[in-house]
């Protein structure tokens, strides 16, 4: 059974019979966009028990002649590095739908156009081939312009463009350098296989692998997004409906990094070895730079997108360490953000929903009124800032542990950027929940049961992956040691 | 016993958790006892792993790992698999620190379930204590430094909820922030320090890395990094100088937490940390020194700003901050015993004080020493129980303070640092000068508040209970671990055989081979012929150390006899300051030296220099925000907008050349290109265009042609 | 003799259109719209002969003045379909004057006819005069619609640009033949010397003003916006695309550019192509000419793949074009639909359309996203193909060039997506939409979708028709 | 002007010839005087085809032949664009090509 | 010496007159002075040998063209637009312009020194009707449909009852 085509391609016959229900059967559309994610879930965790953990491998390789004049394949495969980012894909896009039921506006558009989305995001990390990737790669970007620009916030309509056209700037270079890759490939026909061009790296020389290790970083580094190129992160967050940033921070940022991994490390390792004290520097920017932007804010959300770009900063870092400590912190920071970024977004959203401000200085004291919030908001608040037992530290650590070796100094200053996290998280759960009641929110009801559905489960596995990070970690190590072994 | 041994954080843990999910808020529940039952299990356990350490019935150091999780590392350019473990590793000291722990947090429970009968948060108090208790326990039997960080910071977690408990004030949100982020702070130090360790070691095992010490493989540029790193973080959570602010504040929880946080948990994990991974400092000798002048510093101006404080609590964390001072200064030196032992007993009199103190508190409802007086008679246990502590604290001969600070001077004598010995004496007879003062105005003389000194009363059989156990231990266990030199046989100094450099590099053994020959469980057995080697290799050294701690363990004779004499000066001279109901000879002193006084009532301007360096802060990171706004967005967003506009600017230039056209500035997303070509057919002329065509041609015939 | 039979399609086709031109005089007013039907079937009917003997190879040769080989087929037949259609859709456009149906479609039918002989063309002078036949057919239907002074206004502006353009060549050719005695073209009668090339660029202006590049381009949005929406549709792709066909065999297969030197011109031309058409698309709020400013820049694009100068770079044209076909027609449907009923082709038009016609807004969505290269539409496959090529040779900065502008055009593309999507309508009116637009419309989204996910068929189609005779 | 006549002396002529054309062309305001300037760009050419017909290729009349062509298109042209011209006039009532600026921008 | 007498004379001619059509003010003089640049054009057509040419020139150009245009001008012209300039602001970059341009084919014709070449007979008219009805058959037809194209448009144009 193609397992992986399943996966991919559930949500998109679900976006397909939602075409197919009138828009005033909202329940209907609900319901099948719930199944058809659920198959997608399903699916993914049906993977599991088959998944080898012992293989470097593609696993569960499908593959096919898509174009055969122009040496496209259409040839998937998950290993260590992309199999938990599909699985947190399958799994956040259901979580998401769970908070898009509070979606009233045009909600046959807005589930279509969500699945269509997940497809796109299913399919980057699957895709094996560099065509068939780029292909879902820009696919993320059409659903997510009408996403953030019908249902988002007043500026939406300037946040939806401003995204479509910052990535689409990136990915276009990325597209060059899937170009230049596919003429310098070598052997009987020019070809797209990530794989068999990972092997032919060693024929080309420096000066090219720099040239398409900057057109491939420059489609990437925009997604991750890395400094100087994250200034849409936060209007696109901000003006975003609360679901779809979610899937913003948890899905689509780890695509720019999983390309990093996946394909400029590996198809251009000399321009790559020659980006990396560039690559440090970027990832202490993002780290620092990004805690102190994000330290100035009064929005909630935007406090949380700009602690993104201080995440992401962490993966860079770990990245750049070159090291399997790094790579494998970097993998699992993007995980462990994913789940834990993506509550903090549902939760900035459940005090939206009831306040209607995000405005930090608008609260205080909710501690009392709202325990069952305060006590999730704070826990998620704890492990985005990096406390172990949660989630968030051993992906941190392991980045910082990765990096070290290679960049003591750099490493060094980025700790500050941990204090700069801890900072701003604290001083938003004060000023938010501590302190003295603000009558004005007297009647503000606690979570309700489909909010506490859609964040308790995040937060169980934030205190899981805390205590126990060996499952996911033994998903993803011998695939990064081989990565580095070569 | 012992092999059960890490069950000794996971009850208080599994309790704490009961406490939070299972029961409701009700003061009548009986649920805290929960916390009690479970922190007596933990004692009783401790208590039986400390004798039979103590009666050599196990072998020490006693390790025990599990495989906690793996992932793929590489150290020098060979890629492994690193299999974490998660374990326990009992030595001496760790089994002194159990049995103190849980000594000291059960009393503190126990003393709560009256103290805290009253408030809202009844249960959520005591899961909070388990919590803490729980993380401290963890820190103390972690095998593993990884794991002994992360109970360290769930020790900061833990404080900043207990110090906030009553966050509907300000006073203590601002000082569980300033709590949580002072000690993150020195966690920085910590973090670096495990990086550096595990990129050198290529481990997080204590055993291990102190192997790799020990053959002398370390660096010596890195030993003093890591050992900087060490001390910034216990300098942190130990509240030494500079990063000892947060300390005072903390006060602002309730006085039982401030209890277990002044004695056995928070500030003696520094200490701790220091002497679990004291090997490391061993090796860098100037490190330590430099620990040893940051714990004077730290014991001289937190005891300067105890001589001058009214308020009971003040005082007595002005005093931790000291003590914990001489210990700092203790390890410094040297003094790794000395330290240790002043841990201990510190812990004792010191979660005597504070109990004490909340009784106090408690009954006369203010925290203000001017306003109390004359409580010896309305509270006679308390009297009596904070008067040993007292006594113990200034070093009154035969208590357990005086036992623990002699080892200390002795050691910092025998360093042959004149001035350091000096500066601590002298702190040593503040200590004796403000403990009594306090002494004096709280308890002495007439009452000089009627009001508050007629409600005054003793306080019930579940507070006063405590106290009188922990008098018992003030005043008597520092002759207890001191005969026999018990305490040199529970608390033995670490060494290494190998000073770093003395190795050529080339002899070191791969890191990687380090952890990968060793393997994670079973740590006891590699650990142990480990120690059987260095003793083997080096007896030279050991038996110079061996002789150096009984000969440290002296001051000289004339000293060691003076000393209990000049204590007892000091006390006499806060007598005569203080006597009397309005203490005149104080007040006319304070008034004689102003200036210092109002130094140290602004705490040496530290706390000022910590809000500055917030509002810095804040105003860098509105400064970093502006940027991204204004300049970040602006140039790269519409990134290529920039060279958009140049060739605008071009296309431009030709088109004013003929047709004598302006183009207009234009916001939004760069369009100045796309303004400067729509120019060109703005007036829908024919002829116009046809001009383009021509000029275009003409000019490319041409250079076609002449080129 | 000359090998005539091999003109046979077109020839047939230029018949019928002198039929249907008398035919208007016999047939009453009240019926000529039967005149529309005989005329796209006629069209229909040639289109289907070329489709179904394209593999024949006896249907191949050399005449005197022309090649009939796959490659002109493959354009004849671009040609073809893109006359259906738009005939199809003037049946649905209510602004044309009823009684003039013949002249209409004989007019859609001689420019047709002509632009199937341009493509065969290897002689100048049949280039010449079958350049003529388009134009001044195309001249007078861009003033077809009479009682509209925008019509009139782009016709004659258009007429201008032309003549003035057709003298140019004039001159070219005249200049061509100085240097080589003949008007046939072939390399081997001619040197390089100063006049041919001189020549040559002339003639690349007559070329250049059909196919819209800059600087030729300026007429485009003017006669864009003022003919028949059909009219427009037929303008923005037939000619473009055969010019583009005798481009590729002049200055592909006959003068490479490469031993002309011409290179660095056609690539500064294909940029400035690109960048004009697309920043100026930017700022227009009438619809029909942001679609003729996108299709400048479509020609940008296209003309990437001939400066190139690679067989892969042809294949990117002939791939493009056909693609080409399908998104511009379908878009321009759409906005004919729309425009048709609101009586405006001003982008608030579109406002909410969504709402009322949710197909209409996704089908014009497709075609937008597709020329703006986003996949898995066909669009994308055309502009890799295109892009590849650039990349092959190394010519890194017009690839760069086109994927940047590639992604400014999507901010106009979406400027209409915008409006039908996230305004609301401003009215309740109605708006018709006939069949045959529908027709238009289907066949048009259906070429895109399929084409992106499944081009092979067509990359194959374009790899067997690349053969270009002398 | 003793020196015997080459194909530069025509080709001068014709060249001249031209540019005036497309001098009239980008500067005449009366449209019916850029058609009459186009007119002179093709005979331009015309002197061109018969002067190269006859100095360089004198055994074929392909030159002349050409010019035929020319002259037949350019009289085809100039219908259309006097028979546009008027319709238009009709409407607008003028002939001056800056007047036609409906379609801009 | 007749020859150059000739050229010269029919040169200034057609060059001058040519001034006179884009310069003239007057749109009639401007059309007369092209019916005398065409016929000047014509007799160049003749210097060269051209006879076929030199006729049909006469015929369709200075017979049909001019006529026809002169035709339209005075239907159009009005007498106001005598004191009108006739020549808009971009003069200026338009001769500058034709100056550039004039580099490049100046330079073509003074690489052109080819002289008349003498050849054993001249190809004849009859030899153009041969070319046009055999190898350039199918222009010479496509040609007719031109035709046939400006009349439809013609037409189309100037029907009245249509205008609305």
């Amino acid at each position: 059974m193609n397992m992986l085509s399943l996966v991919t391609f559930a949500p998109l016959a679900g976006a397909l019979i939602i075409l197919c229900i009138p828009k005033e059967k909202e329940k209907a559309i609900q319901a099948v966009a719930f199944l058809f994610a659920g198959i997608s879930l399903i699916a993914s965790l049906a993977m599991l028990p088959g998944f080898s953990r012992g293989t470097h491998e593609m696993q569960f390789v499908e593959r096919f002649a898509w174009i055969p004049s122009f040496g496209v394949q259409y040839f998937m495969g998950v290993d260590g590095l992309s199999y938990p980012l599909v699985l947190l894909t399958t799994f956040m896009s259901v979580i998401a739908l769970v908070g898009s039921l509070g979606i009233e506006k045009r909600v046959k558009e807005y589930f279509f156009w969500f699945l269509v989305l997940e497809v796109g995001m299913l399919g980057v990390f699957c895709a094996l081939d560099l065509i068939l990737f780029y292909v879902f790669w820009e696919l993320t970007l059409v659903p997510m312009y009408f996403l953030i620009g019908v249902w988002g916030g007043p500026r939406k309509e300037f946040a939806a463009i401003k995204f479509f056209l910052y990535t689409l700037t990136g990915s276009v270079f990325m597209l060059l350098a899937i170009l230049a890759l596919y003429f310098a490939s070598t052997g009987p026909a020019h070809t797209f296989d990530m794989l068999e061009l990972a092997k032919m790296t060693g024929g080309w020389d420096r000066h090219f692998q720099i040239l398409v290790f900057l057109g491939l970083y420059f489609g990437m580094a925009i997604k991750v997004p890395a400094f100087p190129f994250h200034t849409w992160l936060p209007l696109a967050h901000v003006e975003a409906p609360t679901a779809i940033s979610v899937i913003l921070a948890a899905v689509l940022l780890k695509m720019g990094v999983y390309g990093l991994l996946r394909i400029s490390y590996s198809l251009a390792p000399l321009g790559f070895q020659w980006f990396l004290p560039a690559l440090i520097v970027i990832a202490v920017i993002n780290i620092v730079y990004g805690a102190l932007c994000a330290m100035a804010q009064t929005d909630m959300k935007k406090m949380v997108a700009y602690s993104s770009v201080n995440h992401m900063g962490y993966c860079l870092l770990g990245i750049a360490g070159m090291t399997t400590a790094g790579f494998t912190g970097a993998v699992f920071q993007m995980l462990t953000h994913g789940i834990i970024t993506g509550a903090l977004f549902l939760l900035v959203g459940v005090i939206y929903d009831r306040a209607h401000t995000r405005d930090i200085s608008a609260f205080g004291g909710l501690a009392v009124k709202l325990p069952v919030y305060a006590a999730l908001m704070s826990l998620t608040c704890f492990a985005s800032l990096g406390l172990p037992g949660l989630a968030g530290f051993i992906g941190e650590f392991l980045c910082f542990l990765g990096a070290f070796q290679a960049w003591k100094l750099a490493a060094t200053i980025s700790v500050l950027g941990i204090i700069a996290t801890a900072a701003f998280f604290l001083r938003m759960m004060q000023k938010v929940f501590l302190g003295k009641f603000n009558e004005k929110w007297a009647d503000l009801p606690d979570m309700t049961a489909r909010e506490l559905i859609s964040i308790v489960p995040l937060a169980a596995l934030t205190v899981l992956f805390g205590v126990y990070p060996k499952w996911p970690l033994d998903l993803m190590n011998v695939t990064l040691t081989h990565m580095l072994g070569k | 016993m012992i092999e059960h041994a890490y069950l000794i954080p996971l009850i208080p843990l599994a309790a704490s958790a009961l406490m939070h999910f299972g029961a409701k808020e009700d003061p009548h529940s009986p649920a805290p006892w929960i916390g009690v039952v479970a922190m007596a299990i933990c004692l009783g356990m401790s208590l039986s792993i400390l004798s039979a350490v103590a009666s050599g019935s196990v072998a020490v150091p006693y390790e025990h790992n599990w495989p906690w999780f793996s992932f793929a590392a590489s150290i020098g350019g060979k890629s492994f698999i690193y299999d974490m473990p998660v374990g326990v590793l009992i030595d001496g000291p760790a089994a002194v620190l159990l049995v103190v722990v849980t000594l000291v947090s059960l009393m503190v429970q126990i003393y709560s379930i009256a103290y805290m009968h009253d408030d809202t948060r009844y249960m959520r108090y005591f899961g909070f204590v388990s919590f803490f208790t729980a993380s401290m326990l963890g820190l103390v039997v972690s095998s593993n430094l990884l794991v002994g960080f992360m109970s360290w910071e769930l020790m900061g977690l833990a404080s900043y909820l207990l110090i906030g408990f009553w966050f509907e004030k300000d006073g203590p949100t601002e000082a569980q922030k300033k709590a949580f982020m002072t000690t993150k702070l020195g966690d920085s130090g910590l973090y670096v320090a495990l990086l550096f360790l595990f990129a050198k070691v290529g481990s997080f095992q204590l055993t291990q890395i102190h192997h790799f010490y020990d053959k002398g493989y370390m660096p010596a540029a890195a030993a003093a990094a890591i050992a900087i790193g060490l001390l910034f973080g216990a300098m942190g959570k130990s509240a030494q100088f500079p990063l000892f602010i947060w300390l005072p504040d903390a006060m602002e929880g309730p006085t039982p937490g401030s209890a277990l946080i002044h004695a056995a948990t928070m500030v003696a994990a520094g200490i701790f940390l220091v002497s679990r991974t004291y090997f490391c400092f061993l090796a860098a000798p100037q490190v330590m020194h430099a620990a040893a002048w940051i714990g004077c510093a730290t014991a001289f101006l937190a005891a300067a700003m105890a001589l001058v404080s009214y308020d009971i609590k003040r005082v007595l964390a002005f005093s931790t901050v000291s003590q914990l001072g001489f210990m700092m200064c203790a390890l410094g030196v040297g003094g790794y015993t000395a330290g240790l032992f002043h841990l201990t007993t510190h812990a004792f009199f010191k979660a005597l004080l504070f109990l004490g103190a909340g009784s106090v508190i408690h009954s006369v409802h203010t925290n203000d020493l001017r306003l109390m007086g004359g409580l010896s008679k309305k509270m006679i246990v308390s009297f009596f129980t904070i008067l040993a502590a007292i006594a113990a604290i200034s070093g009154i001969p035969f208590t357990s303070g005086y036992y623990s600070k002699d080892m200390i001077l002795a050691n910092i004598w025998h360093s042959g640092d004149r001035p350091l010995f000096f500066i601590m004496l002298f702190t040593a007879l503040m200590t004796a000068f403000y403990m009594s003062r306090l002494f004096i105005l709280a308890f002495w003389g007439e009452a000089r508040d009627h009001e508050k000194h007629h409600h005054a009363h003793e306080s019930p059989f579940l507070m006063t209970g405590p106290l009188v156990l922990l008098a018992f231990l003030a005043l008597t266990s520092g002759f207890m671990l001191d005969r026999h030199g018990l305490v040199y046989k529970l608390l033995p100094k670490p060494t290494i055989s190998v000073m770093p450099g003395e190795v050529a590099r080339e002899h070191a053994p791969p890191a990687t081979l380090v952890s990968a020959t060793m393997p994670a469980e079973g740590g006891e057995h590699a650990a142990a012929p480990s120690e059987a080697k260095a003793e083997e290799h080096a007896p030279a050294h050991e038996a110079a150390a061996e002789h150096g701690e009984h000969h440290e363990g002296h001051l000289p004779h004339a000293l060691h006899l003076a000393l209990p004499f000049l204590v007892l000066g000091s006390i006499g001279f806060a007598f005569f300051l203080y006597k009397g109901p309005d203490y005149a000879a104080a007040e006319s002193l304070k008034a004689t030296f102003a200036p210092v006084f109002t130094v140290l009532d602004r705490r040496w301007y530290l706390d000022d220099a910590f809000d500055l360096l917030v509002v810095f802060c804040d105003k860098v990171a509105a400064l970093a925000f502006w940027i991204d706004a204004n300049v970040v967005d602006r140039v790269f967003v519409d990134g290529w907008g920039l060279l958009m506009r140049i060739v605008s600017e071009i296309s431009n230039l030709i088109d004013a050349l003929f047709v004598d056209r302006t183009v207009d500035g234009f916001g939004g997303l760069s369009l100045d290109l796309g303004v400067g070509l729509r120019g060109l057919v703005k007036d829908g002329q024919v002829q116009e265009y046809l001009m383009y065509v021509a000029i275009a041609f003409s000019l490319a015939a041409t250079l076609i042609l002449t080129r | 003799m000359n090998n005539l039979r091999l003109l046979l399609p077109e020839t047939v086709l230029a018949t019928l259109a002198l039929v249907i031109a008398f035919a208007d005089l016999v047939v009453p007013a009240k019926r000529a719209r039967v005149l529309y039907h005989l005329a796209w079937l006629s069209a229909a009917g040639v289109l289907a002969w070329i489709a179904f003997t394209m593999g024949d190879a006896s249907t191949h040769g050399v005449g005197t003045l022309w090649s009939v080989d796959p490659f002109s087929q493959f354009f004849k037949l671009t040609t073809l379909l893109t006359c259906v259609l738009c005939l199809l859709l003037g049946l649905d456009y209510a602004e044309l004057p009823e009684n003039q149906a013949g002249t209409f479609s004989a007019l859609m039918l001689l420019s047709t006819a002509g632009l199937m002989y341009l493509v065969s063309a290897t002689d100048l002078l049949l280039i010449f005069v079958a350049l003529e036949l388009v134009s001044i057919s195309s001249f007078i239907l861009a003033g077809f619609e009479r009682g509209n002074p925008k019509s009139n206004e782009g016709s004659m502006k258009y007429f201008l640009f032309g003549a003035f353009s057709s003298a140019v060549m004039v001159f070219g050719i005249s200049l061509y033949f100085g240097a080589t005695g003949t008007t046939h073209l072939a390399a081997s009668a001619a040197a390089p010397g100063p006049m041919l090339i001189l020549g040559l660029v002339l003639i690349l202006l007559g070329f250049g003003f059909k196919a819209s590049l800059a600087p030729m381009h300026f007429w485009v949005p003017d006669a864009y916006e003022g003919a028949p929406t059909p009219v427009t549709t037929f303008l923005s792709v037939a000619p473009k695309l055969a010019t583009f066909a005798a481009l590729a065999r002049v200055f592909g297969a006959i003068f490479p550019l490469q031993a002309y030197d011409l290179t660095l011109l056609f690539s500064i031309m294909a940029a400035l192509t690109m960048t004009i058409g697309n920043f100026t698309a930017m700022f227009q709020t009438d619809v029909k000419r942001l679609l003729a400013y996108s299709s400048i820049a479509q020609a940008g694009y296209l003309l990437i793949g001939l400066a190139v100068g690679t067989p892969l770079g042809r294949e990117g044209v002939m791939l493009y074009s056909f693609v080409y076909v399908a998104m511009n027609v379908g878009a321009f449907a759409v906005v004919q639909a729309v425009g048709s009923a609101k009586g405006s082709y001003d982008l608030s038009a579109f406002d909410g359309l969504c709402k009322r016609r949710l197909g209409l807004s996704l089908s014009l969505m497709f075609c937008l996203l597709s020329l703006a290269g986003i996949p898995p539409l066909a669009g994308f496959m055309g502009k890799l193909y295109i892009f590849s090529a650039a990349v092959q040779t190394g010519q890194w900065w017009l690839a760069v060039v086109g994927v940047l502008n590639s992604v400014v055009s999507v901010y106009y593309y979406f400027a209409i997506a915008h409006r039908m999507f996230f305004k609301e309508p401003s009215d309740d009116a109605a708006i018709p939409v006939g069949a045959y637009i529908y027709g238009g419309v289907a066949v048009a989204v259906v070429g895109v979708l399929l084409f992106g996910v499944n081009p092979e068929p067509l990359i194959a189609g374009v790899r067997a028709s690349t053969q270009i005779l002398p | 002007m003793n020196a015997p006549l080459t194909l530069a002396h025509y080709m001068t002529v014709a060249g001249l010839l031209f540019l005036i054309g497309v001098f009239g062309a980008l500067t005449r305001r009366n449209i019916i005087g850029i058609l009459m300037s186009i007119e002179l760009m093709f005979n331009a050419a015309n002197i061109n085809l018969a002067a190269f017909d006859r100095f360089l290729h004198p055994e074929g009349v392909t030159g002349q032949a050409l010019a035929l062509f020319v002259m037949t298109v350019a009289a085809a042209e100039i219908v259309v664009g006097l028979a546009l011209l008027l319709a238009i006039y009709r409407g607008t009532d003028t002939v001056y090509a800056e007047d036609f600026n409906l379609l801009r921008g | 010496m007749l020859d150059q007498i000739v050229f010269y004379s029919l040169s200034v001619l057609v060059l001058l007159s040519a001034l006179g059509v884009v310069l003239q003010r007057n749109a009639v003089h401007s059309s007369l002075f092209l019916g005398l640049s065409l016929a000047g054009v014509a007799g160049l057509f003749a210097s060269l040998g051209a006879d076929f040419l030199f006729g049909a020139q006469i015929m369709v150009y200075v017979s049909g063209i001019a006529v026809l245009v002169m035709f339209v001008v005075m239907l159009l012209g009005r007498a106001s637009d005598l004191h009108l300039r006739q020549v808009n602001d971009r003069w200026m970059a338009a001769l500058l312009v034709c100056a550039v341009a004039s580099v490049g084919l100046l330079k073509i014709a003074r690489l052109s020194s080819a002289t008349v070449a003498t050849v054993a007979a001249r190809p004849g008219t009859h030899d153009i009707g041969r070319l046009f009805l055999g190898q350039w058959l199918v222009p010479f037809e496509l040609i007719s449909l031109v035709l046939l194209a400006a009349l439809l448009g013609a037409v189309f144009f100037t029907r009245t009852e249509n205008a609305s």
